[in-house]
């Protein structure tokens, strides 16, 4: 019972949040919204007993995701009131049809899962920190460096991006300036 | 509480993992040096990144050995696959990045090869790739696709030209959108299987039947979506002309094949099963799709004006002619799938590489964009030979045999032939006779018209060196040359790819 | 006497060869003599093969090499001179000699004078495959030859817009016919497996009378063409805007009568298929009459002298739809030697009136043209079948044969046009030699030909007035090959009919002399009444029927090929092509909007994707729950 | 009333949906991001829930991987954003229309 | 030597052309016309070592290119082939002796030397992807000819000639594909000879179908209506070289391959489409014909007579007996070489006047008489004037289709009348009458090169028009063969009552009796 009335509750807010984020006209509001809709997510995380997900997604999102968006908002001036030009009323009916279908077929045709047989399954008796830890190194020891990498690459993409004089072209200045440039560099 | 877990360190299988491991090495090495000694001149990170290519493409060649040996190898956890789609997706890859790193000693100076970093994402995106292709864990599939899309997404940024820019955030946020299709198409098949590996989802569900099958469905349809995007079919598409307008041609060249070749062979483990299932929507979709694409993007290359635009659209529209293997889903179908890009990868890269060299800083007086018709009209009289090599590559493109392309072509109608697609080889007949026009479009202007800018021919060559010129090259003999290659290369590709069984 | 076969054959060849190589120069006159000289010796040559014919009566075969050889079919080169062939060739020789040498002196003035000879030379050889072959296909080489030279010669003087469009509707309409014969040609090789005429003609006896019947219909219908017989007989009145000496050699002597040659080369055929004959006597019958029906009002002396070919022409159909091959042959014969003279004593008329063709303005050319006169009157006078003339033995003959078959109508009609031949023939006569001097008029000056000219139409002459003592020798000679009898009628009818018919030849040359030979007539202006009569106009405009083919043949056709081109084919099936290249490049250009540039829209694009799988799925999915399947 | 695996997976696509509205209505790209946020948000649910009903593994590690994903497509975007905001000074996407047809 | 002289022949010319990009301008031609005049020697004594007695492929030589795929590099040659390389190597030399001023005079060698590659390919090739890609290849050549020296819609024709004949090619190697397909299937191996798949028989179905895919690629090429419309465009554009080879060799490879794999690969399908072609045959003959007449340039005229003999040539393709094929096949050699002067003699009127309008001339006989004398003889060459090249050919072709049907010959026949009427009409507009325009009055006659290109035409005209026979005889032995093995493989009823058997000794009885047919 209790499970029940978490879940209704923490789905009427997350709802409720990501709405707000998509139709909202202030960028704050947005933020806001999405910083909300992301920690009540990581209640359902808590929910099903995924406390190691939960929490990631608190300091992953919360923490860094949204202090990036923050930082983000704060650089491109978007704090007052977002105008958004809407072409038409496409959308709308684009995304009820969607909504429509996807909603009829999800409730419609229950899945069939009484024959799924768990290849990792949870072990009984150990937490759930445990249980990642254990298969985030054996099984899915390779997506992890993957992931390490993919970070990497984030962090080397954003550096060169944000931080490396992209906004001036190499291309178009002259061999000249150039020399003058790497000089001044060497010498300060 | 926590019973020790003991792995066998020889069933990590570990050399699965050397081709990955290398290019990643190289990369670190190259922020390593530029941490160390910054400043250093281009051409080092290029022999540097050649060199862990090389490497690279020998311990594939290793792998490659085992395989034909002992057959499908797996390793890492079971999560690493060697097969021969994974073996020859990864030689195409490793292949064409050693044909375009070289192109980045241009003659002029462009912003990104100023940028150790390029370097070093270029490697981390080929690894990226090559993990796309060498597992059936879609997992890690999912993160290798991110990790070579998060790098390229940069690498077209760094071109650093307001159109590049333009580019890469049309791409980027496509891609976050395509990653959310994945990811959901991802989560229906897990809900109804329980497992993220391929062979695995494939086994339950041929187990119960397919007794969810309209579920089955939805999954599908996220993940056909997520490829769609990947192997931009239309109407995911869209941001393919974008991106190879704003990248610049080389990159675009690269773009062409790259990616493509390892959304390709994912597409192939993912769709086959499926399609031997004989599941009657999947085959309408993807016939849908093939027809449409091939047809559609060929009707928009007709009308560029922009010869890096055409092409970009004559690309989709060979993706989607490439499609059709998936479709028909033999063994013939998909040696021939690999067999056409490895062509396609000589001659659409070598034609991308002479727009490459015919590249200016600025944009030429009175020209709307870098590659326009105009730009190339009478080359033929200013600079004879470049005009030839474009011709033929061209002509290649177009399918006229002897050619590189041709070869591909004939062997993939050959496949359709073969398992009863009568009307889609048609369709794909009569396609590269709409797309002969705008490859002729080119010849047309390059040998018939007189010449609107540059008298002296000098433009056509501004940007080739050394570098630039063998590769181009190397892709015109090869485009030439092929039919002395395609034997060998059709006997070897048949043999991984059955071995692998598709 | 191979040897004077293939001197006969090639000797017209080789003038003709070695005046084309003097075609681009001016006027050289030894290229008329060699060419004459070469043409004497062809008629020489075959004058020894005619000594040969008639003394052992042996025909000479000879095969000079393959010329296709395919599958079953086998064509030679193969050449025969029987007693058909070398009188046909005695005729060719002897005519075109005389031309050849009349023709240096005719076409003295000409520009075109060494062309002129290559021309007729080039004639004269296909008229000799023509008539020597001994098999069809080589007679259909003679036969296209012959429709070529025709052209060439016709339209000789190319400068003249009329003269141009007469050869080539003389060459079209040869054309025609020639396919007529084409298919008669294929119809026999498909039959009887060969094309020679003895291989052929051993075959017609075991083929089914319908077969043989289209063999004969289809081969008849070749010689229709080059015969000139309706319908297709509008070109050879044209074909006078040639050279005179042309008009004598081809549109007399020896081209047109080429039908008549076939008809008789196939009597084999024709004799198991009577009742084509009798059509092709029929229709000769009427051509005769038709055709001399015309030749009483025409004005142009060339067209006169050519209706009368076209009608005797008939009379030889006639007669060899009757059966009497050889009679035919004979008029044949006959008729090249009289009609030749008569056309060149034309072409010396001309000469003389500066060209001028319309008799009406002549008059009274007797004085200064006696010996032209001579000529004129004898031939007319074997024309109309006057006793002892040439006509009269080869025409009667013909109508003892009508009559002798009891063929009375044909009879009839021949009878009369006989008569209408004497009119006409006379008219000819008193009009240009007769009657008032009105070509003083015209200020024209008058003079008879060159001596050498008038020397060199002399052969004709005799042909004209002697050949009727040769009928029963050629007789002998040919019945053999053809099959033929003599007709005998009672001996007092004959003679009753003998006498009718000089009777009423007789009255009709008087008639024509009284109504043509005074000195009222004047150059008409249109305004008499006979000119306004329907019957007059009739037959001045040729039945209506020039104006007819051009009006709904020729025009039509030429709208039509107009209408082809520029609607059936660059306006349909051009447009078609066009169309379907336009429709995908408009598509293209019109749906390239699709890629807007806005990213919002290339986002919805992705979502739409997406929604029309998800609803396929759907759709599907629901499908298969709900089929039970 | 017990909430089942179904509840889960609703939720989600609802979840999914309002991300994909926010993908298309969205025209300043920041917001837009946040829209694909939501996207992988909604799957991670699901992923979780099913991990869970099943008691496997597996889901809690792609939703794992996920987070990680969207953590490294923030830094690129964002990236992305601050360069194109440097040299036009806006980040509505309307303005980035320079290359169609 | 005479093992490899057909590779020889191929790529000699290719090799020159390559060569020749290090050629001075000012002596290229004359490298030109030796590499041509080698080249047609080399055909010459391939001629001669040819052995007219045997029936089957000759100088064949095999060299595996993708045995997987069951390509091989084989070449041969028969009597049907062997006179159309020597043609036109020929046709190449001739065309380079008598080019004119042209501008890049070099390009236009090293063109037309690839181009002798081409069309020796095709001819040779006894593989079909071979053929195919000789066949594609050649049209790189043609298009570069039309699209750079051609006349003010240049680009548009030569696109049109391109696509178009693309367009139709590949609808062929589809076929190509499925015939190679059918042959794994039933021989377990893929092969792409041509010889082996003579020995496959399909059945019915599945010839009519792959019938109609080669068809469309040759019907584009030849052309036949409807799909002829490229051809005047091609034609009026081209400069005169261009269209010389174009009508003397590039649409005789539309008609040698319905002879090469049409009719022995589905000799049911050839015997069931033989109606249905026979009417478009006859179409293109009276059709064309008289658009031909309508036409106002005279170099369209001969464009449109080009049509309306490949109809005849068609025609003769397709009465499926060796009277009628061997006609055909004869009549491609004559058509080449009478089409091929024409083009060049109205190129010679082109470079004087730089105009093609019959209105701007008129009385060219006058000041032109050689020129109208040899015009005069190719003409009436082309009308099919017996001791003529083409009435060889088309007198076998109509005779063989007679056998067929008579309505159809004799409506294919009237192809005498209105070619004749359209030549000539045309040859009087041209060449008749006063000289009324100026510009005629002092043009030069035809000149010693111009001769010199034309000249050995009209003895080969007439020569073989007088005796065929030392090439009529090769051809009777390949076509006879072909034959045979058409009868043999025949399995339906019409096919075997249509396709005459050789072996019997010949019945001359009609099938029919002809009153029905012609009522």
């Amino acid at each position: 019972m209790f499970e029940a009335v978490a879940f209704y509750l923490f789905a009427f807010l997350t709802i409720t949040m990501f709405i707000i984020t998509v139709t909202t006209s202030q960028a704050l509001y947005a933020l806001t919204a999405l910083a909300a809709g992301m920690i009540f997510i990581s209640a359902f995380f808590f929910i099903l007993g995924a406390d190691f997900l939960g929490a990631i997604q608190i300091i992953v999102y919360t923490g860094a995701v949204m202090a990036l968006y923050a930082f983000g908002m704060m650089f491109f001036d978007t704090t007052r009131s977002v105008k958004e030009k809407q072409g038409n009323k496409f959308i709308i009916t684009g995304l009820s049809t969607l909504a429509a279908v996807l909603v009829v077929l999800i409730v419609g045709a229950p899945m069939v899962s009484n024959n799924i047989v768990a290849l990792y399954p949870t072990i009984d008796g150990m937490g759930n920190v445990q249980n990642v830890g254990l298969i985030l190194f054996t099984k899915y020891l390779v997506p992890f460096e993957l992931a390490a990498v993919m970070l990497l690459v984030a962090m080397v993409a954003g550096i060169v991006l944000a931080g490396k004089k992209m906004d001036r072209s190499i291309t178009l200045t002259n061999d000249a300036e150039l020399e003058i440039e790497k000089n001044k560099k060497v010498l300060s | 509480m926590l019973a020790p877990v003991n792995i066998p360190f020889e069933s990590l299988n570990l050399m699965t993992l050397a081709p990955m491991l290398i290019p990643i090495i190289g990369a670190l090495l190259i922020l390593v040096i530029d941490v160390v000694k910054g400043g250093l001149d281009k051409s080092l990170y290029v022999v540097l990144a050649l060199l862990f290519l090389v490497m690279d493409f020998f311990s594939l060649l290793g792998n490659a050995g085992l395989f034909s040996h002992d057959g499908t190898i797996m390793g890492m956890f079971d999560v690493m696959l060697i097969d021969g789609l994974a073996l020859l997706g990864q030689f195409i890859i490793v292949g064409a990045s050693m044909l375009f790193i070289p192109l980045s000693l241009t003659h002029k100076r462009f912003h990104e090869f100023s940028y150790p970093e390029f370097f070093a994402l270029f490697l981390f995106m080929i690894a990226g790739f090559q993990f796309m292709v060498a597992t059936d864990n879609i997992i890690l599939v999912f993160v290798g696709l991110e990790t070579s899309s998060l790098a390229l997404y940069t690498l077209i940024a760094m071109h650093n030209r307001d159109k590049s820019f333009e580019a890469a955030i049309k791409y980027f946020t496509m891609g976050a959108l395509a990653a959310g299709f994945f990811a959901f198409g991802a989560m229906i098949l897990y809900a109804l299987t329980g497992s993220v590996e391929i062979n695995k989802i494939a086994l339950v569900l041929a187990s119960n039947g397919y007794s969810d099958i309209g579920y089955v469905l939805v999954g599908v349809a996220f993940m056909l979506a997520a490829f769609a995007f990947k192997l931009s079919l239309i109407p995911f598409h869209t941001w393919a002309p974008d991106v190879y307008e704003g990248a610049s041609a080389a990159m675009a060249g690269y773009m062409s094949i790259v990616p493509k070749i390892a959304a390709f062979v994912v597409a192939m483990r993912f769709f086959e099963f499926l399609i031997h299932s004989h599941i009657v929507w999947l085959e309408v979709v993807l016939y849908a799709f093939v027809v449409i694409t091939m047809t559609a993007s060929n009707m928009w290359a007709l009308v560029q004006t922009d010869v890096k635009r055409m092409l970009a659209y004559s690309s989709i529209s060979h993706a989607g002619f490439v499609m059709a293997a998936i479709l028909i889903g033999t063994t013939q179908a998909n040696s021939a799938l690999f067999l056409y890009w490895i062509l396609f990868s000589f001659t659409n890269l070598g034609s991308f590489s002479m727009l490459w060299i015919s590249r200016q800083k600025n944009l030429i007086d009175g020209q709307s964009s870098d590659h326009s018709y105009d730009k190339f009209a009478g080359m033929i009289k200013t600079s004879p030979v470049a005009a030839l090599i474009m011709g033929l590559f061209m002509l290649s493109l177009a399918g006229v045999p002897p050619f590189a392309l041709f070869w591909g072509k004939l062997y993939m109608i050959s496949s359709a032939v073969s398992s009863g697609y009568t009307i889609l080889a048609l369709i794909m007949a009569l396609n590269s006779a709409i797309a002969g026009y705008y490859y002729l479009k080119l010849i047309v202007y390059m040998f018939m018209k007189e010449p609107v800018v540059g008298v002296d021919g000098e433009i056509y060559v501004a940007n080739a060196t050394l570098a630039l010129r063998t590769i181009i090259g190397i892709a015109a003999v090869a485009t030439i040359f092929a039919f002395v290659a395609i034997n060998p290369l059709l006997e070897f590709i048949t043999a991984f790819v059955s071995k692998s069984g598709y | 006497m191979e040897k004077y076969l293939y001197i006969a054959l090639f000797a017209p060849l080789v003038s003709s060869l070695f005046s084309l190589l003097f075609t681009a120069t001016p006027k050289k006159l030894f290229t008329g003599i060699v060419a004459s000289l070469l043409i004497i010796t062809s008629l020489i040559s075959s004058s020894i093969l005619l000594t040969h014919i008639l003394e052992t009566g042996e025909p000479i075969h000879v095969t000079m090499m393959t010329w296709m050889q395919t599958g079953g079919l086998y064509i030679p080169f193969g050449f025969l001179v029987d007693q058909v062939s070398v009188t046909m060739m005695m005729v060719v020789t002897l005519v075109s000699s005389v031309v050849h040498v009349y023709a240096i002196g005719y076409m003295d003035h000409d520009k075109g004078f060494n062309r002129f000879f290559a021309w007729l030379s080039a004639f004269v050889f296909s008229m000799m495959i023509l008539v020597m072959s001994d098999n069809y296909a080589g007679l259909f080489i003679g036969w296209e030859g012959v429709g070529l030279c025709s052209w060439g010669l016709i339209g000789f003087w190319f400068h003249k817009e009329s003269a141009t469009w007469a050869a080539n509707e003389a060459f079209i309409m040869n054309r025609i016919a020639d396919l007529g014969m084409l298919i008669g040609l294929f119809l026999i090789y498909w039959n009887t497996g060969t094309l020679q005429y003895d291989g052929a003609f051993a075959a017609f006896h075991q083929l089914p009378t319908a077969t043989l019947t289209w063999i004969g219909i289809f081969l008849f219908i070749g010689a229709m063409g080059k015969s000139a017989q309706f319908p297709l007989h509008t070109w050879l009145a044209d074909a006078m805007e040639g050279p005179t000496p042309v008009s004598a050699l081809i549109h007399a002597a020896t081209m047109v009568t080429a039908g008549v040659y076939l008809v008789i080369r196939s009597h084999e055929l024709y004799s198991l298929i009577p009742h084509v004959g009798l059509f092709i006597a029929s229709l000769g019958t009427f051509v005769a009459l038709f055709a001399a029906s015309m030749a009483l009002v025409n004005r142009d002396m060339k067209r006169v002298i050519a209706y009368s070919t076209l009608s005797q022409l008939g009379y030889m159909f006639a007669a060899a739809g009757l059966g009497a091959y050889w009679v035919a042959l004979f008029h044949l014969m006959a008729h090249a030697g009289f009609k030749a003279l008569l056309f060149l004593g034309a072409g010396n008329v001309m000469h003389a009136m500066k060209d001028e063709l319309d008799p009406f303005k002549m008059g009274g050319l007797k004085k200064v043209m006696k010996w032209t006169w001579i000529m004129m009157v004898i031939g007319s006078l074997a024309l109309a079948g006057v006793i002892p003339f040439a006509g009269f033995f080869s025409k009667d003959t013909i109508l003892e044969a009508a009559y002798s078959g009891n063929h009375m109508v044909i009879y009839g009609v021949l009878l009369f046009t006989a008569g209408l031949t004497a009119f006409y023939s006379f008219r000819l006569v008193a009009l240009i030699f007769h009657g008032e001097e009105r070509y003083k008029l015209f200020g024209v000056h008058p003079h008879e030909a060159y001596r050498f000219m008038l020397v060199a139409m002399s052969p004709l002459l005799l042909v004209a007035i002697v050949v009727g003592i040769l009928q029963t020798p050629f007789f002998d000679m040919v019945e053999e090959v053809l099959n033929g009898h003599e007709y005998h009628i009672e001996h007092t009818l004959a003679l009753i009919m003998l006498v009718g018919t000089q009777l009423f030849v007789g009255l009709a040359i008087l008639y024509a002399y009284v109504k043509y030979a005074n000195s009222k007539i004047k150059v008409p202006d249109g305004t008499s009444k006979i000119e306004n009569s329907f019957a007059y106009k009739l037959l001045i405009n040729q039945y209506y029927i020039p104006y007819a083919y051009e009006e709904y043949i020729v025009k039509p056709y030429r709208e039509l090929s107009e209408f082809f081109w520029q609607k059936i084919d660059v306006k349909v099936v051009d447009a078609t092509v066009d169309g379907i290249a336009s429709i995908i490049y408009n598509t293209g250009e019109k749906t390239r909007d699709m890629q807007s540039g806005n990213l919002s829209t290339m986002l919805r694009w992705m979502v739409v994707g997406l929604i029309i799988l998800l609803s396929l799925a759907v759709i599907f999915g629901f499908t298969v729950k709900y089929s039970g399947v | 009333m017990e909430i089942g695996l179904n509840h889960y997976l609703v939720l989600s696509t609802i979840l999914f949906a309002i991300g994909l509205v926010g993908v298309m209505r969205r025209k300043n790209l920041l917001l837009l991001f946040f829209a694909t946020e939501i996207l992988l948000n909604a799957v991670n649910i699901a992923f979780a829930a099913i991990s869970h009903y099943y008691g496997d593994m597996t889901g809690q590690m792609f939703a794992f991987f996920i987070i990680a994903v969207a953590a490294s497509e923030v830094a690129v975007g964002l990236g992305l954003l601050i360069v194109w905001y440097k040299r036009h000074g806006s980040i509505d996407l309307d303005v980035l229309t320079t290359m169609k047809g | 030597m005479l093992d490899h002289i057909l590779s020889i022949l191929i790529f000699f010319p290719a090799l020159a052309a390559v060569f020749g990009f290090m050629i001075q301008k000012e002596s290229m031609r004359t490298y030109g016309v030796a590499v041509a005049l080698i080249e047609f020697v080399l055909s010459l004594v391939l001629w001669y070592a040819f052995d007219n007695n045997v029936s089957g492929m000759q100088f064949v030589e095999n060299i595996p290119l993708i045995p997987a795929f069951g390509i091989n590099y084989s070449l041969g040659i028969d009597g049907i082939s062997l006179f159309i390389i020597i043609l036109s190597a020929f046709f190449t030399f001739l065309g380079i002796v008598s080019l004119t001023d042209t501008p890049k005079v070099k390009y236009m060698i090293i063109t037309l030397l690839f181009l002798q590659m081409t069309m020796a390919g095709v001819f040779a090739a006894l593989d079909a992807i071979v053929f195919y890609t000789f066949w594609e290849l050649s049209l790189v050549p043609m298009l570069y000819i039309i699209g750079a020296w051609g006349g003010p819609l240049r680009i548009y024709a030569s696109i049109k000639f391109f696509l178009y004949t693309f367009a139709g090619s590949l609808v062929m190697l589809v076929g190509m594909l499925f015939m190679a397909y059918f042959y794994h299937q039933a021989a377990g191996v893929w092969s792409f000879s041509i010889l082996d798949w003579y020995r496959l028989v399909l059945p019915e179905n599945f010839q009519l179908w792959l019938f109609v895919a080669f068809f469309i690629g040759f019907a584009i090429k030849v052309p036949m209506f409807p799909f002829h419309t490229w051809l005047p465009y091609a034609h009026g554009q081209a400069p005169t070289i261009g269209s010389v080879i174009l009508a003397a060799i590039l649409l005789k490879m539309g008609t040698y391959a319905f002879v090469r794999f049409s009719l022995p690969l589905f000799p049911d399908a050839a015997a069931y489409f033989m109606i249905p072609i026979a009417i478009l045959a006859v179409i293109m003959i009276i059709y064309t014909s008289m658009v031909a007449y309508a036409q106002k340039d005279i170099k369209q005229v001969v464009a449109y007579s080009s049509i309306a003999h490949m109809g005849v040539i068609i025609l003769g393709t397709f009465a499926l007996n060796v009277e009628g094929v061997s006609g055909s096949i004869f009549l491609m050699l004559g058509h080449g070489v009478v089409a091929g002067g024409l083009f060049m003699l109205v190129g010679v009127i082109y470079d004087r006047r730089h105009t093609k309008l019959m209105s701007e001339f008129g009385g060219l006989a006058h000041v032109m008489p050689r020129y109208a004398t040899i015009f005069g003889i190719m003409m009436m060459a082309s009308v099919g004037l017996p001791l003529t090249i083409n009435f060889v050919g088309e007198f076998l072709s109509l005779l063989g289709f007679y056998q067929q049907s008579h309505i159809l010959t004799l409506l294919a026949g009237t192809g005498i009348i209105v070619g004749a009427i359209y030549m000539l009409a045309a040859y009087k507009k041209a060449f008749f009458g006063e000289v009324t325009n100026e510009a005629n009055k002092n043009l030069p006659d035809i000149n010693k090169k111009e001769l010199f290109g034309i000249i050995p035409l009209v003895i080969v005209a007439i020569w073989l028009g007088v005796y065929p026979k030392p090439v009529l005889g090769p051809i009777n032995n390949s076509v006879t063969s072909i034959i045979k093995l058409m009868h043999a493989k025949a399995t339906t009823e019409l096919a075997k009552e249509r396709i005459p058997d050789l072996t019997k000794p010949r019945v001359f009885l009609m099938k029919k009796t002809i009153n029905k047919e012609v009522n």
